[in-house]
């Protein structure tokens, strides 16, 4: 099966259908991933967060027109992006609450519930 | 080579490449331009999907909303002076291994599988088939999150007032 | 044959008199001691009636051994009853009673004795209320063990004697009480652990078909156990002369061997006499002897007549064994008490081939044995504690002419000595002489080995009389009283039986006879007889 | 005087001894004078009551023998084997009649002479009373009708010996030799008993008449006739021990240490006769070759006793050993056949040897007092050195002592001469017959010595001057209770009693009363016909007369030579005959050599199997006891160490697990989340299907 694919990959870069979509979010996925994990900055780390949520919103679509997921697909990203909004605001007033109390935004460094 | 995979290809590198630097870029306010970047990209890549009013949303509520949110967080919390614009980063190594190793993993099942591709249709605007599925099948989900956005709105609120009397 | 009184049966009375006279002796107040005396003796001594009550109305003629029928004053009742054991089903153990031929005398020897114990455990004065408490139970256990049909029954009367027995030595013994004490216990204790795994595995293999209900109930009844019929066909003891029923029966000697006691297992005896008061050594030496030999004709004999048969000859030398060794090693003794436990070690040794002859003659001989070894060692026993109560010494070389100074004790004294070398015309050679019979007719050397031992218990025995009843007196011994009245009172029944048995022993054997012909039958027919040169 | 009064006083002669020992023990200190004339009375009783029956036996029924029994014990019908029962009971023919006579009339007479003799006495009633049960027992002997009876008394009659010789028990010898009676008796007694069995064995019952009739009829113990030889000579070995033949005859000298009327009783006339009774009684089932056996036994007996008689110096050892030899001699007639003579002389000698006895016991009663009043006591009145001359002193002893030696050494007009001729006529007859020859030989030699020795000991006691003069003056004759009975037995010393012919006891009343018994055993063990042997016996009679007298003649005029008239020193002769005389003054040394085998050995024995019990028996009961412990400490500290080790460890392999595991949780979300993706990595590698 992997001869088969290798054969046709000029023929198969030509035309994009729904692997490459998913291609693309795999990649925005990885590496918001990347953000989330190898940031200290809080604020990175909700970047890395809404790369992800992109990442997912992104499936969903491709999902809807190319296979058998009917609008329902739109749907659930439009709810994602809504979610992601309110997460983002709550996050932010966290983010500075915390910032006026410990003046650092580092993750590691804000350990007082931490022994 | 279409009109179509031209642009595909062209959104497609531009959120990649923006991602990039949102990940890779030393300093945060960069990084946080280079979000918007792929905030666009994606929507570009949801008008492409036949996703228009999708696309609109993301463009009005990421672009619009949570980018400037961020923004002025990255403003609030990064005094040019004390806390040096370079943010650090942890355990590097580890986690660019295992995201590298997830992203193939990702990659490899998307190319191996054989996803059940209709046939294309006709796609017109979605605007009616949402807005029908939002006041039909979706309509508790509607209130609920009306009602969560309210209680966000609330709580954010709260923690800005709670910092005045504190300060 | 049923006889009750007021409702209950003969034997129950006989078993637990004694128990009804413990109750009250705990009853009664810490100082009362003459109180306490007196309600033991009034116990013993209605036992003692009760069983010439038996004596008087046991019917001769009866077989008894293995046909439920011929056995007399039977009494059954259920006692446990365990519904539905898992695997096993059933459990049923009964309450069951019942004297022939062979455990008659034992019942009436078993009375006499405590009798006798309990008026001689007079000058006790140590925990006299606990003293009297246990004696009194310890004479349940041993009448219990003569008249229990139901293995468990019998097992329990036998575990029931040995404790009130381990405190009786234990508490009011001599120096090394509890060395001797802790010895006796444990070493039957290891008898009995042998008999409980031979009775286990016969539960086991016998059931019998309850007649109401119809199903298979095993049971731990004795004569069930005689009876092939009942032997389930896979269980462990089926079929005959197998290996498993020779272990069994080897493991059943074993255990009853201990208590004879049989040559090796006997040092527990000199040990447990030496150091136990003189009224429980006359009880240890009169009846706990016994029951070894009567669980062997009561059990091992009827039940494994195979078996019997087969190991006929080793006991017959186990016993000569015991006869040679016991009396030589009476003759090497310094103290007077351990003399009379080898004595006794070596007269059990007569007992002991007499049984192995399986004939009449020597089956006779064997059980009168047990009952005038009984009767006799007791004399021997009392002789000793009359010496110990009044010098508290029992070293032989300690004392000389005594004959002189105490002249009623000295004639006591000739009867008990001349009985126990086995005089004829006292009752310790009409035994040993039937026995000696027996053995000759089966296995002949043996016999005439045997024969020899009656030289060497003379040679003991008259040394003894010698060492200390003739010759000169010591002076701190001038003025040692005679016997008392009370102690007269526990010899003269005694040698008046020793005599009596000895001119005319007929109406003891006839009270035996029918039973133990029926068990030689009963034993021979079970394993192919052959007689031994 | 029917047959049934006859039995109804044989049982009266039974009991009323009995019935005087039950009184004297219970009763004896309040009885009048301690109740002597009491016992003495009954037994007066008894003696009139066996002449009674005597007279009427052989007279109105010589032949039949009256048999009375009752079952003692009934066993039924026993399996494999058939009905058995035991009878006891009392048989009366001529051999027990004439032996009921003999044992009254000493008896009796033994009575009479202790009340003169025991005097003073410490315990004079059961004195008598010991007296009673003996006579008792002895009595059971004589007319038992079975083998048990005969082995009951036989072992009372033991028992009464013991009581009796052990009578001043304070003196340690004399316990000693009770003792070493009763033992060595119970040793002959055990292979009677063996005997007894093997007879039961095969006929089931112990009653002689039964046996004897199932013998004739071809029924033998175990079916070999060595078995039934083995019977009569284990039967014979009660008789070696109660008669004190050769290998168990040590007792008897020792014996003498009882007063010397029970010797005169007991081990003169009547216990040490029983065996020869018993060999009579018991002689039809006797084999020839047991009769070999029986005659040989006899002879060496009679050899021994003769050689260590001559050189012993205590008066009653003397007659100890003659009364071996005289046993030895009638052994010896029974075993070659000479039935009526052996028993012939077992009568006689029990009246002159017990005449014998009672005269030194008067010999010695008085030397005891003369020596009381002087208060010396050292010198030892039994010992012939110390006494001689007392031939006018103590007249009637003197005569009857004479008749007794003239008696014993078999003088003619006298009872012994003509028992001892008979016996030496059989003895030659046996001889021509079966050509054993050194029988008849020991015997004339017998003969001979003991006419030295009797001679000896009469002319050392009477004639010659007393070793101190100075006593003769107390010494006078003992009282006539004392003398009354020498006389009685002197006078039945004389032929007169026994045939008219002084030279020919055959034609007198005994051998016509007692005759042979008809063997039964089978003919191919056969002892010597009766009538070839009669016929043997008749030819050598004259022969054996001439020879027997000139023998004894030579015997006492050697005595004679040597010590009354001290022709010949006795000193110089004892060293002439150098190792003989201390062989034989030693008493064969047979005592040094039983204690040294037998008894040392079986108290060797005893000691080791003693050792053996208690180092070996309880020492493994012991050891079991001490592995146990160490095995349960053993179990313990294993049970500290290793479990208990283990329990602890995994406590500390968790504390020590927890701290290093401590480290993840370090609170640091991200690294949960790289956490979070490798397991994600892992379980896609683990569940992928390509």
């Amino acid at each position: 099966m992997m001869a088969f694919c290798i054969a046709q990959i000029p023929q198969w870069l030509a035309e994009p259908g729904l692997q490459h979509f998913l291609i693309i979010s795999a990649i925005l996925f990885s590496l918001g991933l990347l953000a989330v994990i190898t940031r200290r900055n809080v604020i990175m780390v909700l970047m890395g967060i809404e790369l992800i949520l992109n990442a997912a919103n992104i499936n969903f679509i491709a999902f809807t027109r190319y296979s058998t997921l009917s609008l329902e697909g739109h749907l659930i990203a439009l709810f994602v992006i809504i979610l992601a909004a309110a997460e983002a605001a709550i996050a932010l007033a966290i983010v500075l609450n915390i910032y006026q109390r410990f003046s650092t935004v580092n993750v590691d460094e804000i350990s007082t519930l931490r022994e | 080579m279409d009109l179509y995979a031209i642009f595909f290809y062209f959104f497609g590198l531009l959120t990649v490449a923006s991602a990039f630097v949102v990940v890779f870029a030393r300093n945060i306010v960069h990084s946080a331009f280079a979000l918007m970047f792929t905030f666009f990209g994606v929507a570009a890549l949801y008008v492409l999907l036949y996703a228009d009013f999708i696309a609109v949303t993301q463009l009005l509520v990421y672009v619009g909303g949570i980018l400037v949110l961020i923004i002025f967080g990255v403003m609030l919390t990064t005094k040019v002076f004390s806390v040096e614009v370079k943010t650090g980063t942890l355990n590097v190594l580890p986690a660019t291994l295992f995201t590298a190793i997830i992203a193939g993993m990702l990659i490899f099942v998307f190319y191996v599988t054989d996803w059940n591709i209709i046939p294309d249709q006709e796609w017109d605007t979605t605007v009616y088939g949402i807005g029908a599925l939002l006041v039909n099948d979706f309509i508790l989900p509607m209130q609920v999150a009306g009602v969560l956005l309210l209680v966000a709105m609330i709580g954010a609120v709260m923690m800005a007032a709670r910092e005045r009397s504190k300060s | 044959m049923e006889f009750s009184i007021f409702g209950i049966g003969i034997l129950t009375w006989v078993v637990f008199l004694p128990v009804l006279g413990m109750i009250v002796v705990l009853l009664l107040p810490k100082g009362s001691g003459l109180a306490i005396r007196v309600t033991t003796v009034v116990a013993t001594g209605l036992q003692l009636l009760l069983a010439g009550l038996i004596f008087a109305k046991f019917d001769r003629s009866w077989l008894g051994i293995n046909d439920p029928e011929s056995f007399q004053f039977v009494e059954m009742y259920r006692w446990i009853t365990v519904e539905a054991v898992p695997w096993v089903g059933r459990i049923e153990i009964n309450y069951f009673l019942g004297i022939d031929g062979l455990s008659v005398l034992m019942v009436i020897l078993t009375a006499l004795i405590c009798f006798i114990g309990a008026i001689s455990s007079w000058n006790i004065e140590r925990l006299e209320k606990g003293y009297f408490a246990l004696y009194l139970l310890l004479a349940t256990g041993m009448m219990g063990v003569f008249v229990a049909l139901d293995f468990f029954l019998f097992f329990v009367f036998w575990e029931v004697m040995l404790l009130p027995m381990y405190f009786l030595i234990g508490i009011w013994g001599g120096a090394r009480r509890e060395y001797a004490a802790i010895k006796f216990f444990i070493y039957t204790f290891v008898g009995s652990v042998l008999m409980l795994i031979v009775m286990l595995a016969l539960y086991f293999s016998v059931t019998y078909v309850d007649p109401a209900t119809g199903e298979k109930v095993h049971t731990f009844n004795l004569l069930m156990m005689m009876d092939p019929g009942n032997y389930e066909p896979g269980s462990v003891l089926f079929g005959v002369d197998t290996t498993w029923r020779y272990a069994a029966w080897i493991l059943l000697f074993i255990g009853f061997a201990i208590k004879i006691p049989l040559f090796p297992f006997h040092t527990w005896l000199p040990d447990a006499h030496v150091e136990a008061p003189t009224p429980i050594s006359v009880i240890l030496a009169g009846v706990l002897l016994k029951m070894g030999t009567y669980g062997l004709l009561r059990i091992s004999y009827p039940i494994f007549p195979d078996a019997t048969v087969h190991y006929m000859y080793p006991m017959a030398i186990l016993g000569v064994i015991s006869i040679i060794y016991g009396a030589l090693c009476a003759m090497a003794q310094t103290d007077f008490k351990k003399l009379i436990a080898y004595s006794s070690v070596s007269h059990m040794g007569i007992v002991v081939l007499g049984m192995a002859a399986l004939n009449t003659q020597g089956m006779v001989g064997a059980v009168l044995q047990m009952f005038n070894h009984g009767t006799i060692t007791a004399m021997l026993f009392l002789i000793v504690g009359v010496v110990y109560d009044r010098t508290h010494k029992r070293g032989l070389n300690d004392f000389g002419g005594l004959a002189n100074q105490m002249p009623k004790y000295t004639g006591v004294v000739m009867v008990a000595f001349f009985a126990a070398l086995g005089l004829p015309g006292l009752s310790g050679f009409v035994s040993e002489l039937f026995s000696f019979l027996g053995a000759f007719d089966t296995f002949r050397t043996l016999a005439i080995i045997s024969v020899s031992g009656i030289v060497l218990t003379a040679a003991y025995m008259l040394w003894t009389l010698q060492r200390v009843f003739l010759g000169q007196l010591p002076e701190q011994y001038k003025n040692l009283p005679d016997l008392s009245t009370r102690e007269m009172i526990t010899f003269v029944p005694l040698a008046v039986i020793v005599i009596f048995l000895g001119v005319y022993p007929a109406p003891a054997i006839e009270l035996m006879n029918a039973s133990l012909s029926y068990l030689v039958e009963v034993v021979r027919a079970g394993g192919e007889f052959a007689i031994i040169p | 005087m029917t047959s049934d009064t006859l039995i109804q006083f044989a049982l009266y002669i039974l009991f009323l001894p009995l019935l005087g020992f039950v009184a004297l023990i219970f009763f004896g200190k309040r009885l009048p004078r301690q109740g002597d004339w009491f016992g003495t009375g009954i037994l007066g009783i008894t003696l009139i009551l066996s002449f009674i029956i005597l007279f009427v036996k052989l007279i109105s029924y010589p032949a039949e023998t009256f048999i009375s029994q009752f079952t003692w014990i009934d066993f039924g019908d026993v399996p494999f084997i058939g009905p058995i029962s035991i009878e006891l009971g009392i048989m009366l023919d001529n051999l027990s009649v004439i032996m009921l006579v003999v044992v009254t009339l000493v008896s009796f007479l033994v009575h009479l002479f202790s009340i003169g003799y025991m005097q003073g006495d410490v315990r004079y009633s059961r004195y008598f009373a010991y007296l009673g049960l003996f006579s008792f027992s002895m009595l059971g002997i004589v007319i038992t009708h079975n083998f048990l009876m005969m082995y009951i008394f036989w072992e009372l009659v033991g028992l009464s010996s013991y009581l009796l010789i052990g009578h001043w028990y304070e003196k340690k010898s004399a316990s000693d030799a009770a003792k070493k009676a009763f033992i060595v008796n119970r040793i002959g007694d055990a292979g009677m008993f063996i005997g007894i069995m093997i007879l039961f064995v095969t006929f089931s019952t112990f009653t002689f008449e039964k046996i004897f009739d199932s013998i004739a009829i071809g029924m033998i113990p175990f079916g070999s006739e060595a078995w039934l030889t083995a019977a009569g000579i284990l039967i014979f070995c009660g008789a070696i021990g109660k008669s004190a033949q050769f290998p168990l005859h040590t007792w008897l000298p020792d014996a003498m240490e009882g007063p010397t009327p029970v010797s005169a009783l007991i081990h003169a006339a009547t216990m040490v006769a029983a065996g020869v009774y018993l060999i009579a009684r018991t002689f039809a089932i006797m084999t020839g070759d047991a009769l070999m056996v029986i005659t040989y036994i006899g002879a060496i007996t009679a050899f021994i006793a003769a050689t260590i008689a001559i050189t012993q110096f205590d008066i009653k050892k003397v007659l100890a050993y003659s009364t071996i030899s005289q046993l030895g001699y009638m052994v010896m007639a029974l075993g070659t056949g000479a039935y009526t003579a052996g028993f012939f002389h077992l009568v006689t000698h029990a009246s002159f040897k017990a005449g014998l006895f009672l005269g030194s016991g008067s010999v010695i009663h008085a030397m005891h007092e003369a020596l009381h009043n002087k208060h010396d006591h050292r010198t030892d009145p039994q010992d012939i050195r110390n006494l001689g001359g007392l031939r006018n002193k103590m007249p009637i002893t003197y005569l009857t002592f004479l008749i007794f030696t003239l008696a014993i050494s078999g003088v003619p007009l006298t009872s012994g001469f003509l028992s001892k001729d008979e016996i030496l006529a059989g003895t030659l007859g046996f001889a021509s017959v079966t050509g054993h020859y050194l029988i008849p030989f020991i015997a004339f030699i017998v003969a001979g010595m003991t006419a030295f020795y009797m001679f000896r000991i009469f002319i050392l006691t009477f004639h010659g001057n007393h070793a101190e003069p100075s006593r003769l003056n107390d010494i006078h004759e003992s009282p006539a209770v004392m003398t009354i009975p020498l006389i009685v037995f002197a006078a039945f010393s004389i032929w007169i009693f026994y045939s008219f012919n002084p030279f020919g006891a055959t034609s007198g009343w005994f051998y016509f009363a007692i005759d042979r018994p008809m063997s039964v055993v089978p003919s191919v063990v056969q002892p010597v016909a009766a009538d070839i042997f009669k016929e043997a016996v008749h030819h050598s009679h004259t022969l054996a007369m001439i020879l027997s007298i000139a023998i004894a003649g030579l015997g006492i005029l050697f005595a004679f030579v040597v010590y009354h008239f001290r022709k010949l020193d006795a000193d110089n002769l004892a060293k002439a005959a150098g190792p003989f005389y201390n062989l034989s003054y030693n008493k064969w040394r047979f005592d040094e050599m039983y204690d040294k085998s037998v008894v040392n050995g079986t108290m060797g024995l005893s000691n080791l199997s003693a050792w053996f019990d208690n180092y070996i028996i309880d020492g493994i009961v012991n050891g079991s006891a001490t592995i146990t412990r160490w095995w349960s400490k053993f179990t313990g500290r294993f049970d500290n160490v290793v479990i208990d080790g283990l329990v602890n460890f995994s406590a500390y392999f968790t504390g020590f697990s927890g701290l290093i595991l401590r480290k993840f949780q370090s609170g640091k979300v991200q690294t949960y989340i790289v956490f979070v993706i490798f397991s994600i990595i892992v379980f896609f590698f683990i569940f992928r299907t390509f």
